[in-house]
């Protein structure tokens, strides 16, 4: 920990970023610090409540992170992810921030978690994490904590669905969906969701409902998903932001799946490596066209 | 190293020395063979030309028991078995259908068969297991090595060899210390199952074989399918008959071709039963040995 | 409140036989939208245009739907009508109710409801339509022809002559292609280089023909009226101004091991060297993969040793001081408004060894091993006075006139086994004129062509067959070869009589494989290069096989001669003449209209992510950078080249925020159609 | 008996020419199925099937040149893979993708348009009104 203050103080003091963005306690658990200060960076911790997903602030949509100044973010090894995809797309310039990577050894699924570490408290996005050390950033922080417990594996949780017959599957993702109260908390939260203007606030025509019910909210979250589909860095936080609860993420796992499947491609953080989107493959499979 | 074994009939009769030279071989390279338990005729040629599921049934039947036994290949050095057996393998492999139909009558699952291999591929892969055990190399004998047509054809099921211009056994025995003659008449059909209803035909193109490997300048023809050897060797007299100059050509398997430059007894490889006497060739062959041998002391 | 027209056709019985169009008419009128609703007989015939044209007068109609046939039969029609009664063409639009209702249903109620929706369908989206106008795009008159054979020649003077420019590429160091290496031409027997030089020739001379002789085609970009191709012009190492042509260089190489390409490798040359006495340019080239002072080069840099100058003694015997040893390869760049590509064929080798996986030789004929054992090609050269035996038809192996000779036709050719299951076109027509050839050659010789059925449809092709085979005496026999092999010093044929019913066995001297016609090497990489589209075998494919012969999908790029299937010369110089009608057509004005069927981006909403760019096949879509007073960058949006856009919609599928539309095709109109056919 | 109604997007190119030919042969074909005429099947988004559903439809079709024959070479091709990323979402969601059939049909291929026409016809049939698709009640 003393580590990363003493490099968010350097940074700071030498001039090289404006803000340092990181994590700190609060009275409800962990949450983003914004750290523009080098008097302040003693509130920056590292631990495993450290969930968030800080990516999400390099975002171009978020004007007013960028009007703070150059910054410095906190990443895991797999919110690096996020970040190769914003370089990949074009929508930010890797001159233009500085990145913190910390070691990480498992993270909670919330951040107010208490307790030990285990496999029933441990992220399911941490299972078979292959990316504990990150090698996108720049600077590399603290030591190698020891391996993570395995805990829950959404690909089981992907079959157990699949193992249902199609009506039950249809009813659980019915009352799952019909939850939604379109927030869009799923959309803020997203490291990815670039676009200047959402397709469900496109008016002329309207594709999407923008009312509450199972119709349009079905559209909405069978279109996000797609929208992901080879971009999804799988941090989760738009379930995790979901105030209703629904396990929207795991639309996003899935259709991971199925890139990985018929695209042989797996998200990494390799800005450089080349995306299935917008991409083919003259032999993609097509047992599905008659 | 251990094969699969598939003798088929002929290797029981009319081709006794291709068996005995065989075994007498693999003991010599210490290479197990296990039969096939419970074979049957492998249909050839009588089976196929009579009823199409039959002639893919009755050797289908012996794959199965094969897999059952769990052998991943088999070697069928008989050529017509060789084709028989890749042929059902081919046929079932592409016909859902009729792999269904053969199933139900042979009231056995048929999963995937087993390789099957000829016999110069068999050689073939042996080569580093008998190159150094030649302890009598063939000084150079000019052989045409007749491949006939069960070995290579149809291609599409035996994938074995360039089909027009093959090799394979020219490397075989140019391994073992002998010459390989280039020949014009190695793929030719020998006249092969029309030997006894249309004997005329068979000795006409017998004869065209035989005239073109001894104009090639052979010593000795080397074969493969005992179709082949029956008809080149036992018609041979009829086909050289009022041919001037047509001096008996000795007719090999390729079994004992390698099994005499391996040193083995021609006797236990039955060389002795051919009809074109071997003697000649096994004189000519011990005689440049000794000399080898005399120049070497 | 849209004033749209709805105008339902009969099509004489075509339509109204299966279809109530009177019923259809009739209640679409309900339509809020709609202000007038008409059926009639044939809408297609000028009464019927002007009903359309007076209603857009009298109504102020700002649409018009007309139901009738396919719009690829008649869009176009309606469009120009409404045009000019002064609607905007583009507020024009068709209900398929011919081809896709009347002419698939039976004459039932379902069939008129589902006119009506068709109808309503248009209807809506109609009212989504807005006016377009064409683009309007720059045209460079100058045409850029790839190959310069006889079909190449035919393309660059036919516009040459009509004042336009051109710029032949050629790959080899000479104009000509194969039919310079012809003997004679069938049917009617002349010499190749008599009818041929003199094009080649005016070609090279014409003030308005530029030419690349040893060059190839590297990059083309742009679109149609405006490409820009560079081209590499390889090192020569001769420069072609200064030579006089004399060839002393020749005389004094010490390297002649190279295998003469123009002779087809039965005489061997030097590596400085001019492909053949009627070459033009008749300058020489530097064979770099045979030159001592290259090869020694290659060598020491392979080795990281200094390049030493080695041999050289062409370039000191050269009197006009013209060979030089540093050039090397130099690309050019070039605008262009259209392209032919006739870059002709190659043919098809009997070895073992095959440039494709799907090809096999002919392991039966020896894969063609024997030196007597020649191809068509082979034969021209033996047959030709400036042959490797000055005309006179002699074996290869030991310089005899073959006393038997064998034709095979279709080796290769209509063999799936070997790989081509396509007739080569010109063989059957070849082998009777070599049959014709060898019989005034070799007076007595024995000529035996086996075929499999004789092709001869063209202007007295078939009468020139039975010539060969009924006044010169060559024997055709129908049935294939099975084998060949040399015994007793002949070429042993074996084969069938299919219509004797006889196996056949003939004793020859010479066999000459009339091998299949196959497209150049490289003809996939250039199309790649080109975007166009070709065969499983690399031919290039054609807009429309009937329609559109010689153009591709991709506009402004033509096809002429082998480039896109087996051709002989008279179709070769056609099609050739074909291209030029096409590119002159193209260059006869300044600027080209083109449907303004492309996409554009919604700058405002566009968040620069590129997914469009990705999945954009033309390279349309362009970065645009949105700056602030001061200049500063504030963001890179996507920007769509109209010139460029083929109008497919794939980026505005692409596009997340669904910031592009596609003209004629925008989300507002789908959505529209939709709406109204899914209820 | 059920009528279904069925909406079909398909390319300009090659199956609507396809289809036009199926008309010029005289193919008989069942009268459900509306075309949406598109420059090419990379045009299509999957929100224009998710957009019939929701208004009523029972079945999709789509289709478009085969791959190889693309009037703008690649647009298929990338249809593909969003049409994949589509299929395996409905299956997952558990909405019937039975209920769309892809397809490659030529310019050449009337035949096969009847067949596609008629066989996703009564596919479509004997499944029933899409009831199923969530919020199909809320159209009414």
């Amino acid at each position: 920990m003393n580590a990363l203050r003493d490099l968010a103080r350097q940074l700071l003091e030498a001039g090289e970023v404006k803000v340092v963005i990181g994590y700190e306690d609060s009275r409800r658990g962990v949450r983003p610090a914004f750290v523009s200060d080098p008097a302040d960076v003693d509130r920056l911790i590292f631990d495993a409540r450290c969930v968030h997903n800080l990516a999400t602030y390099l975002n171009p949509r978020r004007g007013h992170v960028k009007r703070l100044g150059r910054a410095a973010v906190v990443v895991k090894g797999c919110d690096a992810r996020a970040v190769a995809g914003l370089l990949r797309e074009q929508q930010i310039a890797r001159e233009d921030f500085v990145l913190i990577g910390v070691r990480c050894g498992g993270v909670f699924d919330t951040p107010d978690a208490t307790g030990p570490l285990d496999a029933a408290s441990i992220a399911p996005r941490c299972h078979g994490c292959t990316v504990r050390e990150p090698s996108l950033p720049e600077h590399v922080v603290g030591d190698l904590p020891p391996e993570p417990p395995v805990g829950r594996d959404l690909d089981a949780e992907v079959a157990r669905l699949m193992a249902m017959p199609a009506a039950e599957r249809l009813a659980f993702w019915n009352r799952e969906l019909a939850k939604c109260v379109r927030c869009y908390a799923c959309r803020q939260v997203c490291p990815l969701c670039v676009c200047e203007r959402c397709i469900v606030d496109k008016t002329q025509p309207r594709w999407i409902e923008p009312s509450a019910h199972t119709r349009g909210n079905l559209a909405w979250h069978l279109t996000r998903a797609q929208h992901l589909a080879g971009r999804c860095s799988g941090c989760s936080e738009c379930e995790r932001a979901c105030p209703e609860g629904i396990p929207i993420h795991l639309l996003n796992h899935f259709l991971a799946g199925v890139v990985r499947d018929a695209f042989d491609h797996v998200v990494g953080d390799d800005p450089d490596a080349p995306a299935p989107v917008g991409a083919f493959r003259k032999d993609d499979a097509e047992e599905f066209i008659v | 190293m251990r094969f699969g074994y598939y003798p088929g009939c002929s290797l029981h009769a009319t081709a006794r020395e291709f068996s005995e030279s065989l075994l007498t071989l693999v003991k010599a390279l210490d290479v197990q063979l296990d039969e096939v338990e419970d074979w049957a005729c492998c249909g050839a040629s009588s089976a196929h030309a009579t009823n199409h599921l039959l002639g893919v049934a009755l050797p289908a039947r012996t794959l199965a028991i094969a897999e059952g036994q769990g052998l991943d290949n088999i070697v069928a050095p008989c050529a017509a078995c060789y084709g028989r057996l890749a042929g059902a393998a081919h046929e079932i492999e592409g016909d859902a259908a009729l792999k269904g139909q053969v199933a139900e009558i042979l009231k056995r699952p048929l999963g995937t068969p087993p390789e099957i291999i000829n016999v110069v591929g068999f050689l073939q892969s042996l080569l580093p297991e008998i190159q150094p055990r030649v302890v009598k190399p063939l000084d150079g004998l000019k052989v045409a090595c007749y491949y006939g047509c069960l070995l290579l054809r149809p291609h599409k099921v035996t994938r074995f060899d360039d089909r027009e211009q093959p090799e394979s056994m020219e490397q075989v025995c140019a391994a073992v210390g002998a010459t390989p003659v280039a020949w014009n008449k190695r793929i030719e059909c020998c006249g092969a199952g029309f030997s006894l209803s249309r004997t005329g035909s068979v000795i006409r193109m017998g004869r065209e074989i035989l005239d073109d490997a001894r104009a090639a300048g052979a010593e000795a023809v080397v074969v493969g399918c005992p179709m082949c050897h029956s008809n080149l060797d036992m018609r041979q007299p009829a086909m050289n008959r009022g041919q001037a100059g047509a001096g008996a050509l000795p007719v090999l398997y390729i079994t004992e071709l390698v099994g005499l430059a391996m040193g083995l007894d021609p006797k236990a490889m039955g060389l002795q039963r051919h009809y074109v006497s071997t003697q000649p060739l096994l004189d000519r062959l011990s005689t440049a040995v000794a000399v080898a041998e005399g120049e070497v002391s | 409140m849209a004033r749209i027209g709805v105008f339902v056709c009969h099509c004489g019985e075509n339509i109204a036989r299966t279809v109530d169009c009177a019923a259809v008419a009739g209640s679409v009128a309900d339509h809020p939208s709609v202000v007038c609703s008409v059926d009639y007989k044939y809408m297609c015939s000028d009464p019927g245009q002007n009903l359309v044209k007076d209603a857009i007068t009298e109504h102020g109609l700002d649409g018009v739907v007309v139901a009738a046939c396919s719009p690829h039969m008649h869009l176009k029609t309606f469009r120009r009508a409404a045009s000019n009664a002064g609607l905007n063409a583009y507020l024009v639009e068709m209900a398929n109710i011919r081809e896709q209702c009347a002419w698939i249903h039976p004459r039932t109620p379902e069939t008129t409801v589902k006119a009506t929706d068709l109808v309503r369908a248009m209807v809506e989206k109609v009212k989504q339509n807005v006016p377009l106008e064409p683009i309007r795009i720059p045209v460079t008159p100058t045409a850029l022809v790839i190959g310069g054979g006889i079909a190449g020649i035919q393309a660059a003077l036919d516009i040459a002559e009509a004042g336009r420019d051109v710029i032949i590429v050629e790959k080899e160091p000479s104009l000509g292609g194969h039919m310079s290496q012809l003997s004679e031409t069938f049917p009617t027997l002349d010499c190749s280089q008599c009818i041929l030089t003199p094009r080649m020739v005016d070609a090279y001379q014409h003030p308005r023909i530029k030419l690349y002789t040893y060059s190839e085609v590297e990059k083309l970009e742009g679109y149609i009226g405006n490409f820009e191709v560079t081209i590499r012009k390889k090192g020569r190492s001769v420069d072609i101004d200064t030579c006089t042509g004399c060839g002393a260089c020749m005389e004094v190489c010490p390297s002649k091991k190279a295998l003469d390409e123009f002779d087809m490798g039965l005489r061997t040359r030097t590596a400085v060297y001019t492909p053949f006495p009627q070459a033009v340019p008749n300058k020489p080239v530097i064979d770099r993969e045979h030159c001592l002072h290259y090869k020694a080069e290659a060598r020491a840099i392979a080795r990281g040793k200094p390049v030493k100058a080695v041999c050289q003694k062409c370039a000191k015997a050269c009197a006009a001081d013209a060979i030089s040893f540093d050039g090397g390869d130099e690309l050019i760049k070039e605008k262009v408004g259209a392209v032919v590509v006739a870059t002709g064929f190659q043919l098809y080798s009997v070895a073992k060894d095959q440039p494709e996986p799907y090809l096999e030789g002919y392991g039966e004929y020896g894969y063609g091993a024997d030196p007597d054992i020649v191809d068509g090609l082979q034969f021209e050269r033996l047959a030709s006075a400036s042959g490797p035996t000055g005309g006179k038809i002699l074996c290869p192996s030991n310089g005899q006139a073959p006393k038997t000779i064998v034709f095979i036709q279709c080796t290769g050719s209509r063999d799936p086994a070997k790989g081509i299951e396509y007739c080569s076109g010109v063989c059957c027509m070849y082998t009777a004129k070599h049959a014709m050839l060898y019989q005034h050659s070799v007076h007595g010789g024995r000529a035996v062509v086996f075929y499999m059925d004789i092709r001869a449809t063209g202007k007295g092709y078939d009468a020139f067959t039975r010539r060969a085979a009924e006044e010169s005496g060559a024997e055709y026999v129908r049935g294939r070869v099975s084998a060949i092999y040399r015994a007793d010093g002949k070429l042993v044929v074996k084969g069938v009589d299919t219509l004797g019913g006889e196996p056949m066995t003939v004793q020859a001297d010479m066999v000459v494989l009339a091998t299949a016609i196959r497209p150049q090497p490289g003809i996939k990489e250039l199309a790649q290069k080109l975007s166009i589209s070709y065969d499983q075998h690399g031919f290039l494919n054609e807009a429309h096989p009937k329609l559109r012969p010689v153009e591709t999908n991709t506009a402004g790029i033509f096809l002429a001669g082998c480039s896109q299937a087996p051709r002989d010369i008279p179709d070769s110089v056609a099609m050739a003449s074909a291209t030029a009608a096409k590119v002159l057509a193209l260059f006869s004005r300044s600027e080209m209209e083109r449907e303004p069927q492309v996409a554009k981006v919604d700058q405002a909403t566009c968040s620069g992510c590129f997914h469009c760019e990705r999945a954009c096949a033309y390279g349309a879509v362009e970065h645009l950078e949105v700056k602030d007073r001061r200049g500063n960058v504030l963001r890179v949006v996507a920007q769509i080249n109209p010139g460029v856009c083929q109008g497919c919609g794939t980026c505005a599928a692409n596009c997340p925020s669904k910031s592009i539309e596609l003209d004629g095709f925008t989300d507002a109109q789908v959505f529209a159609s939709i709406q109204a056919l899914s209820l | 008996m059920f009528e279904p109604r069925i909406v079909a997007f398909v390319c300009n190119w090659c199956t609507y020419t396809g289809a036009d030919l199926a008309g010029t042969s005289r193919l008989p074909m069942a009268t459900n199925v509306r075309i949406v005429r598109l420059p090419c099947t990379g045009r299509i988004d999957p929100l224009f099937i998710v957009k019939a559903f929701e208004r009523g439809a029972d079945g999709v079709i789509v289709s478009g040149c085969h791959p190889g024959d693309c009037h703008y070479s690649e647009g298929n091709y990338h249809a593909r893979r969003r049409f994949r990323l589509f299929k395996e979402l409905m299956d997952f969601t558990g909405i019937d993708s039975d209920r769309v059939t892809f397809s490659w049909v030529s310019a050449s291929q009337g035949q096969k348009w009847a067949d596609v026409v008629n066989g996703t016809t009564e596919r479509i049939r004997a499944l029933g009104p899409f009831e199923g698709y969530p919020g199909s009640e809320e159209v009414a």
